[in-house]
């Protein structure tokens, strides 16, 4: 090859790289782009503090009342019991699976449980709601057929693998160097993977936190089947709730007219929602930086 | 203090507590998966597969679903894995550690929580109207592609990262080009981590629902999609279908939906997982 | 490695061993990776307070006998070890050995040297509070710049030791792992090639610290130089193509080795 | 037949509804085996996101659960999209208990109103405050999502202004799923589609509602088939509609296939579970097709209760 | 690296340099890794068809040093280099440079060895594959054995080509990173180390190697061996804290140095 073609390939291929980033930031702005317009005008109609402090959401009620409280705490603790089970559930899995576990062991778990997170997310919904929820009935007999506690724990074992997957790729990435260096020093097997090789894949680890939390919160017809869709302004896991997604998608593919301000309010709460997440996102990125290990 | 046995103890605790937790999700997998079994299983025929939709539930079948959700995950995977490798290599290879390329990747990784039906409404508004698509396959598929990006792009970043820098010193030194170092050795080192996110990319789009719908999916559908701008359904609108209408019957269909889904997704899979073995013994 | 050769006879010198009692014996040592065997029938005794050296050409299998001595060859899979290693008269094969315990104390620096992705100061540290030998920080500061003291490295990282380990150079990090092993002061020491990318002065001053060492501790080292082992070793051990073809008192085997091969190998006449 | 790129221009698009989606996917079946067959495609968008689409000219035909709004009337009057209005069936709406319920077998509208306007929220909780005498036990609600068309029409019935409701009642897109609320929970109560009540009759009982009007028949009566059809079950009782795009009509195969849906809905829309219009109802809108009347009969909103259809139909013929 | 120190007076042998055009021109390079300066002010000559040997203490800024010479240091973040570094005439860090290029001409050995994760084979062909050195698999073989043999590795490797070349000792290893960066024969080949893991008959036959290397190539090795230095080199540079100390004619530096600093470094009594 010669140099100026070499340099031809070479600058082509960057630039074509460089687009394939740059996608991501088209869709970003279409995203924002679809948001913010409809968004501008709900906010024209319901003030912004109302909208952000109230504590009644009743958009498609006669007296409408548009406080997102109930929604966001829907949210935050449906998310949270996910993240309850799927990051120490996830992050135990891929250490076991990467650090204990004999190969062929980890050759086949690993697979089977990446297929939970192919399972449609409507499966889970009623997995929830009909299998769930009754067998949580028998333990905690105040449960509410509709309630946070079982879509979450669903949503935790669907997003589960995409923690124990990505994670155990970190982990199994560590050079084995570094264990060895570890046992040289007479680490048991549990310091090893918690001292050493844990925090040298921490960027991958928390790469995949940051999906997982990402995804439940974003995750949407779970909690529109099993929680209830009540918006309801409660931090008990036992009561019905409803989620910003929930409320979305029950908006978007019912009867609302388009154009109304009750189908507005979809755009309102899916921007406040992609506000929330950025904001999430650019605290775990803070984190990650700090106390990522890099090795050569 | 660490006397053997409480080392032992401690050793043990975090192998069994492992153990248990990963029990714990088989078990829970098994249950979802024997639920499913139990209602679907004898609905599963011949008949079923290649049959159109009927408001009969015994004679109902989901073919066109079938073919539109093969249909619309070639698209998929066509669009997204490219780009989000591209996008990754990229960010991670030459996108240096800018104040730029960190908001890019901060903002991927909220690309990842925005919720499917938002995508729906963008993809109804991009590719079925502005790129006058109309409710095709190739609009569907782009749609999920941009859902499946996200953790595309972030795995792939992961992957790369784990690749030590000496390999990459290794082959610079022989006068390797970037784009020959990434292709030779970066890339292949990396491969495992990145067929894991294609296979959890690709697993999410297949189920997904709501943003199709959104963009004008269908839910009955007399003939099998022939070509990208085909009208089409998939599996998991069917299945939504059938599990909202009164009759039971037609519950035991969208079980058995179900199961063809996830046999369907097995097989995708199975293909990864065998390339990400190879790979990964290569690499040790 | 070719195991169609002849099997060579082990000869150990005729001079009598070293006074002090054995550490550790091996007796009819096999090892295999998958199914190239790459450790033929190793027979040897290591003392106590001495310093044993391993030589041999490049690819006789020194680091993988090093290994099988802490049991660090478990991680590699399908790999397999037939015969005995005993430790204090203790088979570390059998069920009952705790492999942590025997790595904690038969210590080891490798080859290619791997220090942990954290600071200089971690580094060290890591070993103390795993295996809880601080009680408090002073002591822990204490201990850590003994050791980097030891390894002949303090004066250069002592400004930075919160610094990346990554970014240290290629000697400077071999000194650190020689820290690292140092710190949690095991009974046995095994060092393979410390060395090997250090300048005179620092290979000086690891020398001088594997005399003071052996006063408490078993020593054994792995090199390629001839003059290193002859300087720092008391007994030396020559392997060749995966068998041990001689051992013996180190003036003994570098001045009238019993077997031809070794009067090759340590007069560089050989290949 | 399989769609070769000729069929895709002969496409029959239908989207909306969800509600209406059975009926109208039921006869795209039965027209499959016709020979005017041509590809029919459904979607279940919503009657929102089906006018959306119906008046930017990308569907023929849009199936809705409640008449058009004036908005999406507007909006298609704009695009100069004609829309023929054409009611399809009736969607009876079930007040449902717990078969352990053994109280409630009756209840006035008044009560209804008294239990689910949104004065109720937080006041009354419990069944004996509705009817003395019923357990003091606190009452679960279930309803339809408040976006659908079955939740304007209760509320609008029920409470006298579409969507004025209490709002800790728990709802859901799906009936099925608040089938399996009230089956689960002795002191539910909840409404849904009668086909709901019609498929799970084991787990679930009706509550007969007397809307204390003698002219549409004397005291408390039960939805039914019959009491929907002939108008005594009032007012929980709603028309489906379709509508269509009048310059598509101009398509022979649209043409076709509205004729054989007006010729097949009565027998259709039974079997999936909604009770079919009555024969001169069927009549008059079939005239209305032919007439291509455009608009709706319910441009002044005013309530359907106030009205049957048979009046309506006639009034806009 | 403590930069308060007085600067050194870098004086260059007064003996006549060597006849060989200059190949590589240093002038005024300072090396910063962020805000830490690792080389201050190194101005020096390397001949073509000249070995020159570096040397000086671990830490000392010779591997540094050596990648600003391929540019190998880009790679690493927030380091910067200023001077000027001429080859053929040509300033590499002018943006003209094609960085590829260079890096093809000016091979490397890296101080820890870095096979590919692919088969030994593999690990030898990659670079004839990217530049293009071997249009059909008889030459690719034929080049990738002369470049084993070079090495001083392939009787031991003829038989397992195709297994990965992690499988191989540590001295393995590091002769196949040198048949690798040989097999694509460079212009100029910057060795760092790379002799550390070898026993003295492969040393030897990698020291023979640059022997008859020289004639075709410049060569630069690190060595903290200074016989080693003394029997393969033409020039020596003698490095300490970042700076150049002193660098002429290896006879010279080692038996009549011009510095204080030089003396005691290569006598020993340093430190
Ligand atoms: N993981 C492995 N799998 C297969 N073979 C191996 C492995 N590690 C080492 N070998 C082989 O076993 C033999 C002995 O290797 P070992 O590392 O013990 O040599 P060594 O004496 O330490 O050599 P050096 O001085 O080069 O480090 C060599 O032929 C080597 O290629
Ligand atoms: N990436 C880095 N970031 C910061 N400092 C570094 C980095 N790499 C090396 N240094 C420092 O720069 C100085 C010179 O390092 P260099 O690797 O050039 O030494 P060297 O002469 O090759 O030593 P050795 O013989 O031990 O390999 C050392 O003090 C080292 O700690
Ligand atoms: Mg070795
Ligand atoms: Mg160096």
């Amino acid at each position: 090859m010669t140099r100026t073609s070499r340099r031809w390939t070479e600058w082509t291929i960057e630039r074509a790289l460089q687009a394939c980033a740059a996608g991501s930031v088209l869709i970003t702005v279409g995203i924002i782009g679809v948001l913010v317009f409809e968004t501008v005008a709900f906010f024209r109609e319901v003030p912004i503090t109302d909208f952000l402090f109230g504590t009644v959401w009743t958009p498609q009620f006669s007296d409408a009342q548009f406080g997102v409280l109930p929604l966001v705490t829907g949210t935050l603790l449906v998310s949270a019991i996910a993240m309850a089970v799927a990051l120490p559930a996830g992050l135990l899995s891929a250490i076991y699976l990467s650090e204990y576990a004999p190969a062929r062991v980890r050759r086949v778990v690993k697979p089977v449980l990446e297929v939970l997170a192919g399972v449609p997310t409507v499966v889970y919904g009623y997995f929830a709601l009909l299998f769930v929820t009754p067998l949580l009935q028998t333990v905690f007999p105040t449960l509410s057929s509709f309630n946070a506690l079982s879509p979450g724990l669903v949503m935790g074992i669907m997003i589960l693998p995409l923690v124990s997957s990505l994670s155990e790729d970190a982990l199994h990435a560590v050079p084995t160097g570094l264990r060895e260096g570890a046992y040289a020093l007479g680490s048991t097997r549990m310091q090893t993977a918690l001292r050493v090789v844990v925090p040298a894949a921490f960027s991958g680890i928390s790469a995949s936190f940051i999906l997982a939390m990402s995804r439940a919160i974003g995750e949407t017809m779970i909690v529109a089947i099993a929680a209830g869709q009540q918006p309801r302004l409660t931090g008990n896991p036992m009561s019905p709730v409803e989620t910003m997604t929930a409320y979305i998608v029950q908006i978007s593919m019912g009867d609302t007219p388009t154009g109304s301000i009750g189908y507005r309010t979809i755009f309102a709460v899916g921007m406040l929602l992609f506000v929330m997440t950025f904001t999430l996102n650019l605290a775990s990125d803070w984190l990650r930086r700090r106390f990522r290990e890099e090795y050569a | 203090m660490s006397t053997r046995a409480s080392r032992l103890a401690g050793d043990r605790l975090l192998q069994t507590m492992s153990i248990l937790v990963l029990a714990l999700s088989l078990v829970a997998l098994a249950a979802l998966l024997y639920d499913i079994w139990s209602d679907g299983w004898y609905r599963l025929d011949w008949q079923f597969i290649t049959s159109l939709p009927s408001r009969r539930a015994a004679s109902a079948g989901i073919y066109p679903a079938l073919v539109g959700s093969l249909y619309v995950l070639l698209v998929t995977a066509v669009l997204a894995v490219p780009l989000g490798i591209g996008a990754a290599v990229y960010l991670e290879e030459y996108g240096g550690g800018g104040r730029f390329a960190r908001l890019i990747e901060i903002n991927i990784a909220n690309l990842a929580g925005v919720p499917s039906i938002i995508y729906g409404l963008l993809g109804l508004s991009l590719f079925v109207r502005a790129f006058q698509m109309g409710p095709s396959v190739l609009a569907g598929g782009s749609t999920l592609a941009l859902l499946a990006l996200p953790v595309v792009i972030l795995s792939t970043r992961e992957a790369l990262r784990t690749v030590p820098m000496s390999a990459r010193e290794g082959s610079y030194a022989l006068g390797a080009t970037q784009w020959q170092t990434i292709w030779h050795q970066v890339l292949p080192s990396a491969l495992p981590g990145i067929l894991t996110g294609l296979i959890l990319a690709m697993s999410r789009a297949i189920g997904e629902t709501a943003p199709l719908i959104t963009i004008g999916a269908l839910a009955y559908l007399d003939f099998a999609p022939s070509g990208l701008m085909s009208p089409f359904t998939v599996l998991p609108i069917q299945i939504y279908n059938w599990v909202s209408l009164p009759q039971p019957a037609f519950a035991e269909n969208a079980a058995a939906g179900i199961i063809v889904l996830l046999v369907l997704l097995l097989t995708l899979n199975a293909v990864a997982v065998v390339l990400r073995d190879r790979f990964q013994k290569a690499r040790q | 490695m070719t195991t169609s050769l002849r099997p060579l006879v082990t000869r150990t010198s005729d001079s009598p061993g070293p006074t002090t009692p054995v550490k550790i014996g091996v007796t009819g040592l096999n090892f295999f990776y998958g199914q190239k065997q790459a450790l033929t029938d190793l027979t040897i005794n290591l003392h106590a307070n001495i310093v044993t050296a391993f030589i041999g050409p490049s690819g006789c299998g020194k680091s993988t006998f090093l290994r099988t001595l802490n049991r660090m060859n478990d991680i590699i899979p399908s790999t397999r070890v037939e015969g005995r290693v005993l430790i204090d008269g203790e088979d570390i094969y059998s069920s009952s050995t705790d492999v942590v315990d025997l790595r904690r104390r038969v210590g080891m620096v490798f080859q290619k040297s791997n220090p942990f992705p954290k600071s200089i100061f971690e580094n060290v540290a890591y070993g103390l509070r795993i295996n809880g030998l601080a009680r408090n920080r002073g002591e822990m500061e204490g201990r850590i710049e003994n050791s980097l003291k030891a390894a002949a490295i303090w004066d250069e990282v002592k400004d930075r030791l919160t610094e990346s380990a990554q970014t240290l150079s290629g000697g400077q990090q071999q000194r650190l792992c020689i820290a690292r092993a140092l710190a949690i002061q095991p009974e046995i020491l095994l060092m393979d090639e410390p060395a090997s990318a250090l300048d005179p002065i620092a290979t000086q001053r690891i020398e001088e610290l594997i005399y003071q060492l052996k006063v408490d501790y078993t020593i054994v080292i792995v090199t390629h130089n001839m003059q290193q082992a002859a300087r720092v070793s008391d007994q030396t051990a020559f392997f060749w193509l995966g068998q041990l073809v001689e051992s013996g008192p180190t003036e003994k085997l570098f001045t009238n080795p019993a077997e031809k091969l070794t009067e090759d190998y340590v007069t560089g006449r050989f290949g | 037949g399989d769609g070769s790129s000729s069929t895709e221009s002969s496409i029959i698009a239908i989207d909306g509804s969800s509600t209406v989606f059975p009926i109208t996917a039921a006869v795209a079946e039965e027209f499959r085996g016709t020979n005017a067959a041509a590809p029919v495609t459904v979607g279940f968008s919503g009657t929102g996101g089906g006018f959306k689409k119906f008046c930017r000219g990308e569907t023929a035909i849009s199936n809705a659960s409640r008449p058009v709004s004036t908005s999406e009337l507007e909006a298609c009057a704009q695009a100069s999209i004609g829309m023929i209005e054409l009611p399809v069936a009736y969607d009876g709406l079930a007040v449902v208990v717990n078969p352990k319920n053994s109280w409630a077998t009756s209840m006035t509208v008044a009560e209804l109103k008294k239990l689910w306007q949104p004065e109720a929220q937080g006041a009354i909780m419990k069944w004996s405050q509705i009817r003395p005498g019923w357990p003091d036990e606190a009452i679960s609600l279930y309803g339809p999502g408040v976006d659908s068309g079955t939740f304007d029409y209760f509320t609008e019935a029920v409470n006298g202004k579409s969507k004025a409701s209490r709002g800790d009642y728990t709802s859901s897109e799906n009936d099925n799923i608040l089938v399996q609320g009230v089956a689960g929970d002795e002191f539910a109560l909840g409404f849904m589609g009668l086909a709901y009540y019609e498929e799970n009759q084991g787990r679930l009982t009706l509550v007969a509602v007397d809307d204390e009007d003698p002219d549409n028949g004397a005291g408390p009566i039960l939805p039914s088939f019959d009491t929907v059809r002939n108008g005594t079950y009032r007012p929980l009782s709603r028309p489906l509609f379709i509508y269509v795009n009048s310059a598509e009509l101009a398509r022979p195969e649209v043409a076709q296939f509205l004729d054989f849906y007006l010729a097949n809905t009565s027998a259709l829309s039974k079997e999936v579970g909604y009770v079919s219009l009555t024969d001169a109802e069927l009549e008059l809108v079939k005239a209305r097709l032919a007439a291509r009347t455009v608009g709706t009969m319910f441009a002044d909103h005013a309530a359907q209760s106030s009205m049957s259809l048979t009046e309506l139909l006639q009034g806009h013929q």
